[in-house]
């Protein structure tokens, strides 16, 4: 069997746990089938759901000894809806791992600030862990984390948790706080400006809505960040995962296997063209 | 699997979409099991009362009388369904909210005056909040089946929405369009039906319904380069989905 | 002592109705069907619409026999356009419309009205107990549902047939296949016609004046003279002048009786008691072998007619297909002229009339549709007012029960009648 | 490549052809008239095959008439290797995998034109080696090309460098000289199959006129506009107002996108069964149609104009950077089947002109 149609067809994956997040959000701890290389971070897999349909969905988290994925899961659609009938011990499709992740590589001795809005949480989340893990090998870290409210913050119950590894900085804001909210304001992206970092020595990692990824990729300019600095991933409708159903072009470029995670400088021609 | 309690009701109509239930011959016990078919005049006498997972509405509503009913189901229904032409967009007999209703009624009965019916001919999605639609007259029993069993599997259903060319050419019809040089409304026409009357040698007449973002405006200024009349133009969009919103803009358009 | 029989929404017949009957000291004093359809305006809207479109538009008034209507209306409009399809033509659509017979006949019998027989409330039901004949009867509709999907794209609303044919040569390998499943469904439909000949079926006789067309050396469908089993015999231009209309306040429904006599019955039974010697002879000695013949005067009988063509259908449709013959074209040109013109044909629940009246440029100027149960309702009415003293011996449940099966006798698809109308809303199934 | 040089045979060599074809096997599938058009299709008999009438194409109509030359109808051989509808794995309720059984066919296209022949090359560097229904099928593909002696009215593969001679990636070539065919062989196959019929070296005269007339029919199937800078050109008015233009005809019905012997995309339908079993279809789309950039909540091209852009960017500029090749062969397919005529060499041409 070739490799296209080997790689249309799903693996069966167990699930091993299901842990409830926010009231639309639940993470699904996937046990990786035989054979399949544990991902990287942000890179992707494709779950399939029995008769229902197949989506991409980052990896949130990693343990490489049990071969355990995280896949954190926003319900929005017509087949994200139906996850939240999945149970512990239920199977799943699985095709995987797709696209090119973060720069791993690349921040070594950097410092990195990660901004995130909404879902665009979880495809980070493994670059924060890698971090702690291997603490020295990087610079500072900044993560700055927007969501719409206050309920749909994810892994609250970690926040504690990146405060305290070193050298690092958390900073979270809701565009709709509410009356208990005691933390910041507004939109994620306005909280760059206040963030101090040395452009010329960091990197900066963004994920979310493709407007809020705009309008960080601009704040990230004004403060100085070279075009070769700012890492996004990308979101497009996606049916194959490996290139060929057309559905994830932007531009000239295949967001499932040319990304999901580009630099800006790469994509910047058609990047901030309207509808592209 | 928890079974899903079903409620199938009519309103204005001829009845043929909810008889594609009973047209499932190969797969209608099967579906007994898995679906409770709690209301279906059309096929029983027993009745067991709401609240229903699911009602599938036939039909339009054009009487004081429906209009109390439509409102009960929507109450008692979780999910509502509308079915077919006319309950997605009033159907052929909307034709009548083109004219006089007075004079229609002296046209047909010996005692007008006992006729009591609405203004217009609405679709439900006009009294009360619809969940979906199924298109179609009548909707067809594939589409019927599998909008069925993705709600047994907890899915937000989905049907085809884009145009009726995109089947007729997966099949490989010969388009009409272009070949006879004869107007068809398959452009603008939502899929689903399998580009069944090109597949049949006659162009689409639209009984689907507007496809999404439909350019009517766009097809017609071709049917007139191609000759064809203002009027007969407007007969053909003023059909079985007359009163679809974006059918109906370009109609009055012309009027 | 007076009670009322309300049955709200009449289940089980295509469309919706409601019976309501008061007995009044051991008889029935008044007897409403109503029908919840709302009046959808066919006639009134049919005008200024161009004579082509007529077929397809009134195919959406029944569900359940659209190929009646797009026959009839064709028809009519043939004969303006001066319109003579070949033979070819004739027996393709005689193939369609035997389709939607076995569909429509296989449809009432089984799962509308058969459970009355046996007491079920529904063929769901009736399934469980009578799996294997319902299996079967499901098979058989579904192949008549087949050959109308062959030529006409789909069973309900076929989009395949135009004024003058069809818009293409329907070719004789799309319709072969059909044979491959004959062999079965010729044994599935001649057990249907013995399991009904076996049906309790209650001893009544009623008078009565059973109005069909008859058939010219074959069962009538597409054409035929008006005839009744009390002598009548006109064309079918005449068939209008025959008529009085009427519109009761009760029930504000449009009902129709024969001028002069009075209330009469069309459908598969009148069609049976005029033609019996029309009807395949296998079909007759399947039912003489039960007893039975014609004429048949008990409308509860009607379910041996329905069955007896359904086999009928069955049969004649191997002839028709293997002898099948592609047409040189796939329709005849006619010429648009001013005129009138009207066309019955066998829908079936019975005659359905259609008359137009077009203009010069092809537009439908004057429409008139008399469809089969707005000319049944006044004898379904006497049938429930003859059986009254029965009624009110039975306990409310059967009575109930029974009164709707004689209601179903007549397959009444309400749907069907563009001038049917509410007469009154009732609360759920009480039994007051 | 072109093994053997010009060769000069009768007319009925094509008759000895298809016969030997059969003879050998395969599946031949070449133009058939079917309700007033040509249709790609199994021949089962050469007398099937199209031979006396000719397509008049022109923006948004078709029609054929009595002639001697043909071009194409909406069909290519996309259609065969590429199909519209595909089971790719059914699923059993308790999730058993399987993946149907492809009939495997040998097919000979007879008669193909140089564009369809180029579309085959364009869909090798997307497709083979990777889908493995194309793959198969395309290993055992044998290519007999007619080359274009008259294009029609939307033909511009001159412009796109694809035809009306094919020069390479054939078994055999042939050119229509009145009662003569002027031959070439591509391939093994082609010197095997053009040894079983009688032919002789290109005389002089011959071949002159051969170049007169290929020469004369490159002219017709010119676009107006130059392949020299055209990504760059295009890229460079990527906001140009004439796609907003274009917008305004567009109906966005995707039948260009359908009938493009090259556009590649796919949707995937999942069909729940009553059983419990599932399987999931890949069919045809194309990004013409609103879902095609349709997400949970938003939608990244929910205009027309911007779908319509994508559409004439990959072909003639995206492509090249994706696959090395333009996606588009210049048949005109997209024109003539288009339902209101939109003419893509117009659009290009305009845009280039900086409108
Ligand atoms: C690289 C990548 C990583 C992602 N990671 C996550 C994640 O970690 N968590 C999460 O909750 N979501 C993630 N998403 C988004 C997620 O894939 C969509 O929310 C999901 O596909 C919506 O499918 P649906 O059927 O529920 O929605 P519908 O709107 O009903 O979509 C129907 C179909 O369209 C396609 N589709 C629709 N929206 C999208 C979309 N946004 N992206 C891709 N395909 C789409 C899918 O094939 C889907 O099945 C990611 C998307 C991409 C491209
Ligand atoms: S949509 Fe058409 S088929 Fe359905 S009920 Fe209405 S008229 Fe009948
Ligand atoms: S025949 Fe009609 S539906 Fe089919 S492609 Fe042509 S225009 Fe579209
Ligand atoms: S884009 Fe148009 S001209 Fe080009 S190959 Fe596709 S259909 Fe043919």
């Amino acid at each position: 069997m070739s490799k296209h149609m080997a790689n249309l067809i799903p693996l069966k994956a167990l699930i091993t746990h299901v842990k409830t997040e926010t009231r639309n959000v639940k993470t699904y701890y996937v046990k990786l089938p035989n054979g399949v290389e544990p991902p990287k971070p942000g890179q992707f897999n494709m779950l399939y759901v029995h008769g229902v349909g197949e989506v991409p969905i980052s990896v949130s988290d990693l343990d490489e000894k049990s071969r355990v994925v995280a896949h954190t899961v926003r319900f929005v659609g017509s087949v994200t809806k139906t996850f939240e009938l999945i149970r512990e011990g239920d199977v799943i499709g699985f095709r995987g791992p797709y696209g090119i992740g973060w720069p791993m590589d690349a921040i070594v001795g950097k410092d990195i600030v990660l901004i995130a809005g909404g879902i665009g949480l979880p495809p980070l989340r493994p670059v924060i862990r890698e971090v702690a893990r291997n603490r020295s090998a990087y610079g500072k870290l900044i993560i700055l984390y927007g969501t719409r409210t206050v309920e749909d913050l994810l892994f609250t119950y970690e926040y504690d948790y990146y405060k305290s590894i070193p050298n690092t900085e958390f900073y979270v804001t809701v565009d709709k706080p509410s009356e208990s909210w005691r933390s910041n304001v507004g939109v994620v992206t306005n909280l760059i400006k206040h963030v101090n970092i040395d452009p010329s020595k960091s990197y900066a990692f963004v994920c979310g809505p493709e407007m809020m990824m705009k309008s960080a990729a601009q704040e990230l300019l004004e403060k100085g960040f070279k075009m070769n600095k700012i890492y996004l991933s990308l979101e497009r409708r996606m049916k194959c995962g490996v290139g060929l159903c057309g559905h994830c072009q932007m531009g000239p470029y295949f967001v499932c296997k040319h990304g999901p995670v580009f630099p800006l400088w790469f994509i910047s021609k058609y990047f901030w063209v309207d509808q592209i | 699997m928890k079974k899903l309690k079903v409620a199938i009701y009519k309103f204005s109509s001829c009845g043929g979409c909810q008889l594609q239930f009973l047209n499932l011959e190969d797969e209608l016990l099967d579906l007994t099991s898995l679906v409770d078919f709690a209301l279906f005049y059309e096929a029983r006498r027993f009745v067991d009362l709401g609240p229903y997972d699911v009602a599938f509405v036939e039909g339009s509503i054009s009487t004081p009388h429906e209009v109390e009913i439509i409102k009960k189901v929507r109450e008692e229904s979780k999910i509502v369904v509308a079915i077919g032409a006319c309950a997605t967009s009033g159907g052929i007999q909307a034709l009548r909210n083109w004219a006089n209703i007075e004079e229609y009624k002296q046209y047909v009965y010996p005692r007008p005056e006992w006729i009591e019916v609405l203004k217009y001919v609405e679709p439900p999605s006009k009294y009360i909040n619809v969940d979906y639609e199924i298109r179609g007259c009548p909707i067809n029993k594939e589409q019927l089946l599998s909008f069925i069993l993705q709600l047994l599997k907890g899915k937000i259903p989905t049907l085809l929405i884009d145009s009726v060319c995109l089947e007729c050419k997966r099949k490989g019809n010969v388009c009409i369009l272009v070949v006879r040089g004869v107007p068809c409304l398959g452009p603008i026409t939502m899929g689903g039906c399998g580009a069944l009357c090109p597949s049949y040698g006659r162009s689409c007449y639209g009984c689907y319904g507007p496809m999404k973002d439909p350019k009517p405006e766009a097809l017609n200024a071709r049917f007139k380069e191609l000759g064809v009349k203002l009027n007969e133009i407007k007969l053909l969009l003023r059909q079985f989905t007359n009163w679809s919103k974006e059918f109906r803009k370009v109609i009055e358009e012309y009027e | 002592m007076s009670k009322v029989i309300k049955v709200d929404y009449l289940a089980r017949v295509e469309g919706e109705g409601s019976l309501f009957i008061e007995l009044d000291d051991g008889s029935i004093s008044r007897v409403e069907l109503g029908i919840f359809e709302a009046p959808r305006f066919f006639e009134a809207f049919l005008r200024s619409r161009k004579y082509y479109e007529v077929p397809d538009i009134t195919a959406r008034i029944c569900g359940i026999c659209p190929i009646a209507y797009i026959m009839s209306s064709s028809r009519a409009l043939e004969k303006i356009l001066d319109i003579e399809v070949p033979e070819e033509i004739e027996r393709l659509r005689r193939i369609l419309y035997l389709g939607e017979w076995i569909k429509s006949h296989t449809l009432h019998i089984l799962m509308l009205h058969a459970p009355d027989f046996l007491g079920y409330e529904s063929v769901l039901s009736m399934a469980k107990d009578y799996s294997e004949i319902v299996k079967r009867g499901m098979k058989l509709k579904q192949w008549g549902n087949q050959v109308i999907r062959v030529i006409g794209g789909r069973s309900e609303h076929p989009i395949s047939c135009r004024i003058g044919g069809f818009y293409r040569i329907i070719r004789r390998e799309e319709l072969l296949p059909l044979l491959g499943e004959l062999s079965y469904v010729k044994e599935y439909a001649r057990q249907l016609l013995e399991w009904v000949l076996k049906l309790p079926i209650p001893d009544i006789k009623m008078k009565a004046e059973f109005v069909s067309l008859r058939g010219e050396g074959e069962y009538p469908i597409l054409k035929g003279r008006v005839v009744s089993s009390e002598g009548l015999n006109i064309s079918e231009d005449e068939f209008e002048d025959n008529l009085v209309v009427e519109q009761t306040r009760y029930s504000t429904s449009l009902r129709y009786k024969l001028k002069g006599k009075g209330c009469y019955i069309v459908g598969p039974l009148a069609r049976y008691n005029n033609n019996y010697d029309l009807l395949d002879p296998e079909v007759r000695s399947v039912i003489e072998s039960h007893g039975y013949g014609a004429p048949l005067y008990n409308s509860f009988q009607s379910i041996i007619a329905r069955a007896a063509e359904v086999y009928h259908s069955v049969l004649e449709l191997e002839e028709l297909i293997s002898s099948y013959r592609e047409p040189q074209q796939p329709y005849v040109k006619g010429v648009v002229k001013r005129g009138i013109g009207a066309a019955i044909t066998e829908a079936p629940r019975g005659m359905l009339y259609h008359r137009y009246e077009i203009n010069d440029e092809g537009y439908v100027v004057n429409a008139n549709i008399i469809p089969p149960t707005s000319q049944n309702l006044a004898s379904i009415e006497q049938d429930l007012l003859a059986l009254s003293s029965k009624l009110v011996t039975l306990n409310p449940i059967d009575a109930q029960r029974l009164a709707e099966q004689i209601v179903r006798n007549y397959d009444p698809c309400i749907s069907c009648s563009t001038h049917f109308l509410k007469i009154k809303y009732i609360n759920k199934c009480s039994y007051v | 490549m072109s093994l053997t040089g010009l060769y000069v045979g009768k007319a009925d060599s094509l008759r000895t052809l298809f016969s030997e074809l059969k003879r050998l096997g395969y599946v031949v599938i070449g133009y058939r008239v079917v309700d007033g058009v040509l249709r790609l299709g199994e021949l089962n008999s050469f007398d099937e095959f199209a031979q006396d009438v000719e397509d008049v194409q022109s923006p948004g109509r078709y029609l054929l008439v009595n002639g001697s030359f043909y071009r194409h109808g909406p069909d290519s051989p996309k259609r065969f290797l590429y199909p519209p509808n595909l089971t790719l794995f059914m699923v059993s309720n308790d999730w058993i995998v399987s993946i149907p059984e492809y009939e495997k066919h040998n097919f000979a296209f007879f008669g193909l034109k140089p564009c369809d022949l180029a579309s085959i090359k364009v869909l090798d560097k997307i497709l083979l080696g990777v889908d493995e229904y194309y793959t198969s099928l395309r290993r055992s593909l044998v290519l007999i090309v007619e080359n274009c002696i008259s294009p029609g009215g939307t033909c511009f593969c001159s412009t796109m460098n694809t035809g009306p001679r094919a020069r390479d990636s054939f078994d055999l070539a042939y050119t229509k000289l009145n009662d003569r065919l002027v031959l070439e062989a591509g391939s093994e196959l082609g010197l095997k199959l053009l040894n079983l019929l009688e032919v002789e070296p290109i005389d002089d005269a011959t071949y002159e006129r051969f170049r007169t007339v290929m020469r004369n029919a490159s002219e017709k199937a010119r676009s107006g506009f130059e392949l020299n800078g055209l990504p760059e050109g295009l890229e460079l008015h990527i906001e140009s107002k004439i796609y907003k233009e274009v917008a305004e005809k567009c109906l966005g019905c995707a039948n260009c996108n359908m009938v493009c012997p090259t556009c590649f995309c796919f949707d995937i339908l999942d069909v729940p069964l009553i059983n419990g079993s599932a399987k999931r279809v890949r069919v045809w789309d194309g990004c013409l149609n609103f879902t095609y950039g349709q997400v949970a909540g938003g939608h990244f091209r929910p205009d027309l104009w911007a779908r319509y852009r994508h559409f004439v960017l990959h072909k003639f500029a995206y492509w090249i950077k994706q696959f090395g090749t333009y996606g588009c062969v210049g048949c005109g397919r997209c024109i003539t089947w288009c339902p209101t005529g939109i003419d893509l060499r117009e659009t290009v041409k305009k845009i280039l002109m900086g409108g």
